[in-house]
């Protein structure tokens, strides 16, 4: 289990191998990147700046990883979410989960995906053709959350 | 008490983070919102419509009503966005 | 859109940056890594060996790549699977999907690992402490295909 | 006609694949495993229970009724077990 916010981008590859290096019972490993998109709500964006919560940001993703490990039995797992300023196709964020089965894999990276999107304390702002732009919420975002719950 | 703003409403009010010591009778985050639209005109428009607004006591989730003690630290931002 | 069936092993992060390089309409990238684990059904996995029909491996890898492609707006896909002895802790199989939104990545990624357990012509047999043996098919594996059927 | 065997089928049967020139009743995959337990015990071995045994012919899976053609290519193996 590990979380890690930080400005500088990430080597995936680097990730993974580390993720899973000596650890025979990892069957599967899911992983999902987030990337910055140079089109968003129509209109092109230049540049996307990431703020947080220091300190809280941590602990929620800590809570979050923490709740995927009570809910499916986990080898390994890694939250990366950067910070700062971003230009497209750069990375943003990495969720990584490793289990001995493929399911618990799949369904841990999504969940974690799922509840960083509406509990980590991130908050979006494009340089966007029409000036600049805070990001807004999405319904859709909440709603894959509440799948989640029973 | 110490106070951070984040995203739009940090831009609004013009600062991220304060120390105020507020009146003995700001004891929810909805009260301290009352008091905060009256430091001026910057906090009044950032607070117009609070239901846009989460709130954050110590650094967890928490609602309005939420009851403060001397020394919280409390934060208002935007519905998050991250991912 | 891409299916390779190779005896050498892949490069998880080259393969993944390759998929969304120069394509900034990707938002999310979802990926699948499938190893060796060195112990199954409670014996201990000295080698899995993979054998495969070729032509028909191709065919029906396509044919999944292709039906992920029709069900989900994917902006690129990989399927990478391995045949030959492995070891544990080896890559046995990449499947990578890119959208614009994180839902359809991890539902097209999820589809095409289902689909490729149950329906592309692979087999594999371990040398284990009690002797040489061919894995069977899971019930598990037909149920979770059987998920993505209306 | 064009026949293949995998896994441990291949491995009971002792080779991989062979081309036979089937007699004109032969014309679906059930009528091949009749033909084939007939020649020789390693066949009637392997094809003891084709219940668990899948069948393709020209690399598409098919049921043991699929009419055959000659010059088919017809599969016989357990069910995959890849990824």
């Amino acid at each position: 289990m590990a979380v890690r916010v930080q400005q500088e981008d990430f080597d995936i590859g680097l990730e993974l191998a580390q993720l899973t290096k000596g650890n025979p019972s990892v069957g599967g490993l899911c992983s999902f990147v987030g990337l910055v998109r140079d089109l968003n709500d129509g209109n092109s964006v230049a540049t996307l700046t990431l703020e947080h919560y220091p300190g809280m940001t941590e602990k929620q993703l800590e809570r979050i990883e923490a709740e995927a490990h009570d809910r499916w039995p986990l080898e390994a797992s890694l939250i990366i979410h950067r910070f700062g300023t971003m230009h497209p196709e750069e990375n943003i964020v990495l969720v990584a989960t490793a289990s001995a089965h493929r399911g618990a894999a799949f369904d841990a990276c999504h969940f974690i995906m799922d509840y960083l999107k509406t509990e980590a304390p991130f908050w979006k702002v494009e340089a966007t053709d029409a000036g600049e732009r805070w990001v807004s919420e999405r319904d859709s975002d909440g709603e894959a959350r509440d799948r989640w719950k029973d | 008490m110490k106070i951070l703003y984040f995203a739009w409403l940090r831009q609004k009010i013009g600062i991220g983070e304060e120390q105020i010591d507020v009146p003995g009778d700001v004891t929810t985050p909805q009260a301290l919102v009352e008091y905060l639209r009256n430091r001026g005109e910057n906090y009044a428009l950032a607070f117009t419509d609070v239901s846009a607004i989460k709130v954050a006591v110590n650094q967890e989730f928490a609602d309005y009503e939420t009851l403060l003690k001397p020394g919280d630290e409390v934060a208002f931002f935007p519905p998050v966005t991250g991912g």
